[in-house]
């Protein structure tokens, strides 16, 4: 077990892949020489050489598209977007391509590609280095969605995406890489160092791809969430004094339904939470899986907290971001309903 | 057209629905004129070909000049047959189709070579990512004419389980990689197949397709970029034969410049061949995969074609050019002219070319009775609904599973009714 | 009025608005000379020339980007995607730039340009020309989604469509250019001279992007829904004898929630139908809004009906599609619930 | 290095920390050798300018050759003053960046000719599609400072309302579009802007820039295919200053062949240009819009210059490349070459340039002074987060206005107890 950060602790996962399958390259711009932008890939070139860990063109596109022939011809690439943001430019090839291989061709071919790419805000980024756009991938259906919160599932699911013989599309909370937030920019920042989920095991292990967590129980009102948001639910339940059971979703696709209904069943009441924008966003759709699942359990509407229907502003990051006062309102609104 | 002109230039056709053919806008040059530089030539030394034109079979169907690849009159015959195999696989599925057999289909009429040459140049370890008009690349490559009939019925044997369109084949044990329907995402996804192996040390090669008018497409470019930067071995092929659907090559960027010519913009070499000329497909391809197995790096190959038959069973190309346009066409049938060449070769005759021919219809024959045998999208036997689920994920996830009971279960309901209403 | 098909209205709705408007251009694949492949414009390059109506690469992206700088300069641009499932080659183009132009710049520059695209199934095209991917856009702040589902509203958007000042991304549900279709493949086809909304003036006339329609009035339960899932929720209601008042809501983005919500606090019954993947479709945000605000009113969990989570196959295309049977057991299920 | 070599080809920079720096792989030529053709002249006799270097600045500070522009010496202190004015600004915000009166500043120190020259060889009617990097352009159409550092600080004066990083300007009136923050998307935006242009019979011309790692994206072959198809007004900068945050040129394409030499392979010129001659870079773009407005179409310029700065102020290039690497860049610095020609010919003075420092100095103390006193992200004066629901649509929508009140709620609950607290 060592301390690691969310950044060291995909980096380990890296290394621990690629010395154990020579078959296990990545790829993108930056991640070369210079170990990324957020250093992910950092000491990854001079260790495993310039042939397996490539510097790339700015060309979101042909990342993913030269990625999926290597995979076709055996190789377990890892693509690297430097910021979810910048991702559109590989939509065709993930979602016409990546996505549809194995369907297409009766599960002869397949094309295990990982895609790694930070995503989310909280680092006055502005508009264009701040999205969230998983809903954009899971109604896909073809592709794995995966979002870790903690340095523990960040690795562990990373090594499960790369065995995974199925794409898998891999967001990273940027505002995590350094320590766990609580949704409060003005308090001094938290290292990981004084989280449990720092503590992360040097070699080889796997976190389920599919199954949620719960990580705080609770029996008052179910909280399903996923990446930054996941800490400032806690927060938010714990400051306001609420017996919340706190649901880490980790997977987007495939959802993890058993526990969130079986959550959702015991208490009966429910607050959906993502850093994505609200109108059709992910959110709709674990919301409309529990009225489906649990209507007949449910004591008061669920409630949906998100970022607005706008873009991320720059100067309005804090306005925009979903933070505790916002989770503390539905909190409020679900546990006074009725 | 309306009288208001503007300063927007316009790309135009060289005929329409009445006009008469014209070609005079091809840059055409004679058989054996194109020098043949060394496959690890310095780039300066190829960039004449992207403008010029590779041809070998001359006007007396003789083979010329350097880029004469001396091929075995074995092999020479063994073109024809996948040629003519294709053509006349081709006229069985367009008439399929016209019969209400399947439900699309597309020919490759009058763009053989292109196809077959290019096959037979490479080793059948070398990856392929076609386009959907390569059909003779599965005929090199040894697929059953059954096996793909099955794709186009979308039967109980389709390869695809009745997912993809007919036309949409692939192999893994052939190296045929699947053949989307969106354009041009191929040719990246051929180059990063093509680092792989550079990257495994391994020898094979990998050679993709597409056409003049998919060039626009973003693929195209990132393809082109890739390769050259990682001097992928790699072999891209634009098959230019003059229209995408309705529209002229000039609006893909053909006309002031060859699509070869984007090959040196991006540092490769580019070589425009007479895409009609068994032979100068043959023998360029067989170059390029040369220099790229020789780690030379990738080549960009225009070959010069007519699409003669429709763009698809959905298309009347009467609508958007001359009728008998294909009569004017410069370059004559990939078939007629082997066969010529053949002939004055004197290894072939009329005789066995109409043996030949026989044999590929019974050949087409046998295979679309057995294929019919396994049903079609409408009759005899059927793949089994509930397959549709699989293969989304390596393992059905829950949430699949349960759809799959509900169709299940809509599926009885529905049975029971028709039941009770047969009653 | 004049009969017309969906085809003809779209095409009497281009060349009313070419003829008003002079800076109403119109490109994209095959639009030109030979009049789209699905003949939208046909004839409209002979009226307006060559420099109006253009023939284009076969290049989305560019396509997009163009339209982009031409509605910059001052033209409406009006982008054919020659079917949705092409659409994401300009994906980059239409979440980054079009949709947020107007935002960026604060409210200085905007780019009005309608993105017309064929959309949705049943005309054996397979898993890549049969798409209905309006989920992919309803999640993009800054873009209005609009599908019609018949040609009097086909004219009626289309005209408010180019006449917007903000982007709009058009669908048309191919299935419904020649005839209303009721989900039966097996019965003969219907023609929209049938139907009172073929029906269309011949000249300029607008439907409001914005506004749902009661297209049937009912008590018993809410159906809400769109495209061709129209048509197939009327018939299975009608074949079921229930009650049910189906609102077509014509336009994805915005929703007119008002109406949605005014009828589901009527029937407290509700079924949500349309033809895309179900997973994190667009159904899921309907759903979940009529769960925020109609909570109480509910005496039933509300029903998703959709395409299944798998892409559309060319053999099964009716086993994917949502036709009358699984509305018709989503509307039992509802009816019974309790 | 990993000791197991493949046969994958991967581009080199040059010289890493700790390397001598090495400019060796430029290709140069001496100012004056480049032949200048008729901006008229068909293809071919422009093709050997992708490959050569336009310069105009010799070594002796002198004008020499055909591309000389024969600017006046009041054009030329006005260019000095542009680029100064550049310089200084970049030198004020970087330091308020560190100053943490910012989150984000990108420099351009080094390359203040490609933006300056070129924006004022354009008309102010033609339209400028820029990229974060070409904040001369901004100081040549006259943009205030004041409305810059407002953007810069996200103020209560912000022309982007708070919404856009740093350096993501914009001006409807000025004929500047809004710098968007992902890569390359103006390219084709241009394009179809100098589209309309011509369709609409107008004179104006459209011009875009963007960087050498940028390349690499859909959007730089979106807009060379439309640009040429369509012959539009528009001229195309390519501003290669050999880095991409990290990454050398090399990995873009650059190398075997320049950035120019894609523009032939489209079909139209390509101008390779030292982009640290002011007198250069003004002579090409001049040509280039002379041949857009006479309908000749688009030109593509690769403006050879190099990024002194790091990246942006999150970056630290010593981690990348040599840190001394500037020191050997052979092109010099665009303002001193501007500066020793001005001398040379007589106007111009050291104490001249001293004064002009000083003024440009003053000028952005008081704007910035200014500027501040409307806000920062964090201080002072600020915009109304109500607004952020703004141009979202013309129009708010039910929902958005909801979402407007919940926030307000939000906001006058935190105030409350923020209040309580203080109490
Ligand atoms: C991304 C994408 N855009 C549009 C289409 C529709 N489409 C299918 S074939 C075709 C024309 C292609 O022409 P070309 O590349 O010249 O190939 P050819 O049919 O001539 O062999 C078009 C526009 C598509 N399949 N995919
Ligand atoms: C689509 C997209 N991909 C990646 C990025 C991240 N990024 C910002 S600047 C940059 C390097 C650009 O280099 P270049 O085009 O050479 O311009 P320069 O910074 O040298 O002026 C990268 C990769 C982005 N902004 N947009
Ligand atoms: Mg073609
Ligand atoms: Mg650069």
């Amino acid at each position: 077990m060592t301390q690691m950060n969310m950044i060291q602790a995909l980096n380990s996962a890296m290394d621990v892949m690629m010395g154990r399958d020579a078959s296990v390259v990545t790829m993108g711009e930056d991640v070369g020489y210079f170990g990324g932008v957020f250093r992910v890939t950092d000491g990854l070139q001079r260790k495993y050489g310039q042939h397996r860990v490539l510097d790339s063109p700015i060309a979101e596109g042909g990342i993913v598209a030269t990625a999926i022939g290597m995979s076709v011809n055996g190789l377990r690439p890892v693509a690297e977007i430097q910021f979810a943001d910048y991702i559109y430019p590989a939509y065709d090839q993930i979602v016409s391509e990546l996505a549809r291989i194995r369907y297409r061709t009766g599960g002869e071919f397949n094309a295990p590609v990982t895609i790694r790419t930070p995503c989310g805000g909280g680092i006055r980024g502005g508009q264009t280095h701040s999205q969230s756009p998983e809903a954009l991938f899971a109604h896909v259906c073809g592709i794995k969605v995966v979002m870790p919160s903690n340095p523990y599932d960040a690795k562990g699911l990373l090594i499960s995406s790369i065995e995974d013989d199925d794409p898998v599309v891999f967001f990273e909370p940027k505002r995590l890489y350094n320590g766990p937030f609580d949704g409060d920019p003005n308090k001094p920042a938290v290292a990981w160092s004084s989280h449990p989920k720092g503590d992360v095991p040097d070699g080889h292990y796997r976190v389920t791809i599919g199954s949620a967590e719960i990580v705080r129980p609770g029996k008052q009102v179910t909280v399903i969430t996923y990446g930054t948001m996941v800490h400032v639910c806690i927060a938010a339940a714990e400051s306001l004094g609420i017996d919340a059971e706190v649901i880490d979703i980790r997977t987007i696709v495939p959802l993890d339904e058993e526990t969130i209904v079986r959550s959702v069943k015991k208490t009966g009441r429910c607050v959906v939470a993502h850093e994505a924008t609200r109108f059709a966003g992910f959110g709709a759709e674990i919301l409309a899986t529990i009225q489906e699942e649990c209507f007949w359990h449910l004591e008061a509407p669920i409630q949906r907290v998100a970022g607005w229907d706008t873009p991320y502003p720059h100067a309005f990051e804090w306005e925009y971001f979903p933070g505790q006062a916002r989770v503390a309102a539905a909190l409020k609104a679900t546990m006074e309903a009725k | 057209m309306s009288a208001i002109r503007t300063r927007l230039h316009v790309p135009q056709a060289p005929a329409r629905p009445g006009d008469k053919p014209d070609f005079s806008y091809l840059n055409l040059a004679p058989a054996g004129s194109a020098e043949r530089p060394d496959p690890n030539a310095p780039l300066a030394q190829t960039e004449a070909l992207a403008n010029g034109l590779v041809r070998v079979l001359g006007d007396d169907h003789r083979a010329i000049g350097p880029w004469d690849p001396h091929l075995a009159p074995s092999d020479l015959e063994l073109g024809l047959r996948h040629m003519m195999l294709t053509r006349v696989f081709d006229d069985r599925m367009h008439r399929a189709q016209r019969q209400g057999r399947t439900t699309f289909y597309i020919k490759s009429t009058g763009e053989e070579a292109v196809s077959v040459a290019a096959g037979m140049a490479l080793r059948p370890t070398d990856m392929l990512f076609p386009a959907y008009r390569n059909q003779g690349l599965q005929m090199v490559r040894g697929q059953k004419l059954v096996d793909l009939m099955c794709q186009i019925l979308s039967n109980s044997r389709d390869m695809c389980k009745g997912r993809q369109l007919p036309v949409m084949y692939h192999s893994k044990e052939a190296r045929l990689f699947s053949i989307s329907g969106n354009l041009a995402t191929q040719f990246p996804q051929a180059v990063g197949w093509a680092m792989a192996a550079a990257i495994k040390n391994e020898d094979d090669i990998a050679a993709t397709w597409l056409g003049d008018g998919s060039t626009a497409e973003a693929d195209f470019h990132y393809a082109l970029l890739f390769a050259q930067v990682y001097r992928a071995p790699v072999i891209l092929n634009v098959v230019n034969n003059q229209w995408a659907i309705s529209t002229f090559q000039a609006f893909a960027g053909g006309g002031p410049k060859s699509f070869a010519a984007r090959g040196p913009g991006y540092g490769m070499p580019g070589i425009r061949v007479d895409g009609n000329d068994f032979l100068a497909v043959y023998a360029v391809t067989q170059w390029a995969a040369e220099r790229a197995r020789m780690g030379g790096g990738p080549t960009l190959i225009e070959h010069v074609t007519y699409r003669v038959a429709p763009h698809s069973t959905s298309d009347d190309p009467s609508r958007y050019r001359p009728k008998d346009e294909y009569e004017s066409w410069p370059l004559g049938d990939p078939i007629e002219r082997l066969k010529s060449h053949l002939i004055a070769l004197g290894e072939w005759s009329e005789e066995r070319e109409a043996t030949l021919v026989k044999q590929c219809e019974e050949q087409v024959s046998t295979a679309w009775r057995e294929a019919m045998t396994y049903g079609t999208l409408t009759d005899g036997p059927q793949l089994d609904p509930d397959t549709m689920f699989d293969d989304i994920f390596k393992d059905l996830t829950p949430r699949l599973a349960k759809q799959k009971q509900q169709l299940a279960a809509e599926r009885a309901q529905q049975k029971n009714k028709a039941e009770k209403k047969d009653k």
